[in-house]
């Protein structure tokens, strides 16, 4: 937990970011799919028309510091994408963006803190727990583990690498969750079964991270 | 997928677009933020009234903008509640001395837009207020999740506060008869097919040609459960007995009774079905006095109904009778 | 077969029971002759005014007795024309010492039914004459056949003859003005799906996934040709060309633009339908300044859109905009 | 063409309106199909609720004479059937009764006169003319069949068969025929290829009247 990204470390969570930007869009049909199964099939059109507009306007956004750059992606995420979606991405963006307010240079427990501060954002939001069969059921144990590597002073590779298994494994034993919150909940013991999407996006996006790494 | 459209993508702009030429001296529409505003919004002497919400369900919401109804409907894609900035917007364009009135159906992702939404446009010195519609018996109510669903008797506190709106009530005398005729409103619906949704291309789910969904929502999403269909004098038993014994309504209550169309049944089966629900309802001393037959709020070409009871005083009676002039002219 | 139905045989009825349930104060029904009826019917003062056809074509016309439109219905069973008694006998209950006029759709059935029924009706002493409404331009017009067939366009001859009527206007004059407005609409439908009569029990034509009926008439025949489907941009022009062609309507029209849905298609389609015709008219120089986007004449379950236009001179434009009260209220 | 029914043949025509009346109600099924293909699947249906009354109703009928009983049919008939079979039989019915009024025994020649004069009715009523593609182009030939016969001196129960064998041919004829009258018309040329419904119903009860002669 000593070294710092600085620079470098603003130019990847940049890249980062872009990367899930990426990835949404070309997963589209496959969240959407995901989401017909006990809820209403748009959770893949949803984020794609979202970040396509984060794409969009990347060149234009205001880059004066990482915090500011961060909550406009937030601010185009909450205000362009409807569904329980744009809210939820949005508000992890937003808490993300204002945990590291004023940084100019990002250390390794910065990333944490970013992902712990989207966890409780999403949480205050929509008032799901863990165990509720969200999104949050991968994001959670993903942090977790991605905080014990850094400490234990793992590689950035071996941290991505870990920490997109880890995921995956979480999101498939949301399949064994009976949902209780958003649209899928409505179905009761109907949505055990079928992995939650916004949990197999999580683990998606880990994935692709770090095969880029 | 057999339907009139061109592009899925499009469906939700070009049928405003249409909306808006139908009703070229009542309505405006903004294509930017897919909104739907009266002419002549806003006016600072009357509590301005929006309601926002996925699309699919039209009439509701786009289709009840006028005197007497809504202000401004502000609609996301189909199913999907409308992204927050529209919302924002939509309460920019019809704010009022007076205040705004958000109605909001109780779904996650409308309650999260919505809460949102609220925050920023107070924060621009916007007078707003928010109120949650939850009338489907179908889910029960329970701190552990988001709670019921706004359903089809969402068209009754949009009347009454419409209406209100009109008469020149104040915000919080508005906010207290919506949350009161909410309070008295209880849905319960039934498929018979699945709906499907544009840019889906396909039906949301599978369903037996002697099958039909119980306690569905609005969105196409599966119901509570399945069963083998039914004749139509059962059916409405599995509608109504839920509702009654839910709030409960009781002998000597006067209601108001609809039958709402899910999108793809034909009014001559809800107006059979009316009859057999009167029937049974006066058979226990519960008497429609106010009917409404025909499609509110829809699940795209849903083929289903859903029934809802309001009990009715003198106050919400007066409100429910008051004129409204929307786009929905059928003569 | 998934409908909302107890026994086949007692659609109609039990259809008319509920309508009758739903407004108690304005029509009465008569149960052995399947009559719906005005219940401050007849008025010495005015023309009565009576339409009669099949069922499933539900609003019409069962739900557009009232003020300003019918005096009483007289359906008979799904898709057949009523019994020649139940038209005298609604004729009977209407009579007034300013006549009667039955309105009829252009239909082998209903044709001779109407006609033997103003015989037997004149030959008590009933002033009554019959109008027949031939709108659908996909049935060419010949002596060798029956000729058009009445559809959609119907509700404008109604609705104009009703506004008539109340205005206290005389029989002669009533029909003149019945026979301007029936010139001067046409109609033409299609089909994305069959229909099921309830006493079928199943839909009466098969049709594939990726085809549509064109020239579909209301009563669940198969239309005049059969083709793959097509974005709604073209199922416009397939519609609109041979109704602007038909009269002609021309530029510098000023008309009266109908969507009509069959039965199973949404709102929402219907005004996306709207939107497009309206805009490719406009651009022909035909400008739609009245517009009606819903359900008027619907074949029960049929996926599917009728377009009709009115060429509207200022006569035709004010007996439309005159006031009705009829069952189908939306708020 | 010289011999009377007399009283006799008033109660074989009181038999045959029975027979004709039983037949309809229990082909409804069957009438109801073949309306199905090019129509809209309501002929048989129609036929029997109207004949199921004349059934209902036979007992009450006033038999003053064998013209006002025939009415009587006709008037149930047409004041109970919809669509357009209640005119077509109807009228049908009133015109035989009419052209045998005030008469208290029936001659072969009336019987020709009863069906010349149901034939003429329903041509004034529904416009149709022979090849249209309706009962007509069964009904004609059958009468010619009968005249003809009974011109030559046959016995009721050959005329009766040969004019069952007349109705059966030109009925399963009318497949060939595009539909220039009824619901069928509005199909055009995709009328072709079935017979109409009406011409084997002719067939039908022809050969249910041969068969009890
Ligand atoms: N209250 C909530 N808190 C956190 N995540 C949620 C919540 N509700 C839904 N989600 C996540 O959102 C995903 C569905 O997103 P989306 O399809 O856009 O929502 P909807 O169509 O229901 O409005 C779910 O798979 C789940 O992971
Ligand atoms: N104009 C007509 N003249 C004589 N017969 C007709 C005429 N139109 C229809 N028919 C006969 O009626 C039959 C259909 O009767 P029905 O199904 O009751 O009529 P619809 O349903 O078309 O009103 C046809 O098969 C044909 O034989
Ligand atoms: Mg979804
Ligand atoms: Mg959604
Ligand atoms: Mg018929
Ligand atoms: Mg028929």
């Amino acid at each position: 937990m000593s070294s710092t990204f600085s620079q470098a470390g603003v130019a990847r969570v940049e890249s980062v970011i872009k990367l899930i930007a990426q990835t949404c869009v070309d997963n589209e049909k496959y969240f959407s799919d995901l989401d017909a199964v006990v809820g209403d099939g748009d959770f893949g059109y949803s984020l794609a028309r979202g970040f396509e507009n984060v794409i969009a306007e990347w060149d234009e956004y205001d880059r004066s510091d990482l915090s500011t750059f961060i909550q406009k992606v937030a601010t185009t995420m909450s205000g362009r994408i409807g569904g329980s979606s744009g809210p939820i991405w949005g508000t992890a963006f937003l808490r993300a963006a204002i945990s590291v307010k004023d940084k100019n240079d990002i250390s390794q427990a910065d990333v944490v803190a970013m992902l712990r501060s989207a966890v409780e954002g999403i949480m205050k939001r929509g008032g799901a727990s863990l165990g509720d069969k969200t999104l949050l059921d991968a994001l959670v144990p993903l942090t977790d583990a991605i905080e014990a590597d850094l400490d234990k002073g793992l590689d950035g590779k071996a941290v991505a690498q870990h920490a997109a298994e880890v995921a995956r494994a979480a999101a498939e034993e949301t399949a064994k969750l009976e949902a209780h919150r958003g649209r899928a909940s409505y179905t009761g013991e109907r949505s055990i079964g079928s992995p939650d999407p916004g949990a197999i996006a999580m683990a998606v996006l880990a994935e692709r991270v770090a095969e880029t790494w | 997928m057999k339907k009139f459209i061109n592009d899925p993508k499009a469906f939700v702009p070009e049928m405003l677009k249409g909306l808006a030429l139908a009703n070229p001296d009542t309505l405006t529409y903004d294509p930017k933020y897919n909104l739907i505003v009266r002419a002549d919004a806003p006016n600072n002497d009357k509590v301005s009234i929006i309601q926002g919400s996925g699309s699919g369900h039209e009439p509701a919401h786009v289709m009840i903008v006028g005197k007497g109804m809504l202000d401004a409907a502000c609609p996301g894609d189909v199913f999907a509640a409308p992204p927050t900035d529209f919302v924002v917007e939509a309460a920019r364009r019809v704010k009022s001395d007076k205040g705004v009135l958000l109605l909001v159906n109780n779904y996650t992702g409308d309650k999260m837009a919505f809460e949102m939404a609220e925050e920023l446009a107070a924060a621009e010195g916007i007078k707003v207020r928010t109120l949650f519609i939850d009338d489907d018996v179908a889910v029960k109510d329970s701190l552990y999740t988001i709670g019921r669903r706004g359903v089809a008797g969402n068209f009754f506190v949009i009347k009454a506060v419409g209406a209100a709106a009109e008469a020149g009530k104040d915000l919080d005398e508005i906010v207290r008869i919506g949350e009161k005729v909410n309070a008295v409103t209880r849905t319960m619906g039934v498929a018979l097919t699945a709906c499907t949704p544009p840019a889906k291309g396909e039906p949301l789910f599978e369903i037996g040609d002697d099958e039909i969904e119980v306690g569905i929502g609005i969105h196409g999403e599966p119901g509570r459960a399945r069963q083998k269909w039914v004749p139509a004098n059962e059916i409405v038993d599995l509608l109504l007995e839920p509702i009654v014994s839910d709030i409960p309504y009781s002998s000597g209550d006067d209601v108001a009774l609809m039958v709402n169309g899910l999108g793809g049944t034909p009014i001559s089966e809800l107006y059979l079905l009316y009859g057999i629900a009167h029937e049974k309802l006066a058979a226990q001393g519960i008497t429609p006095t106010r009917s409404y037959v025909g499609e509110y709020c829809t699940s795209l070409d849903m083929a289903g109904a859903s029934i809802t009871l309001v009990k009715l005083d003198d106050e919400i009676r007066e409100l429910l009778e008051a004129p409204a002039e929307i786009p929905i002219r059928t003569f």
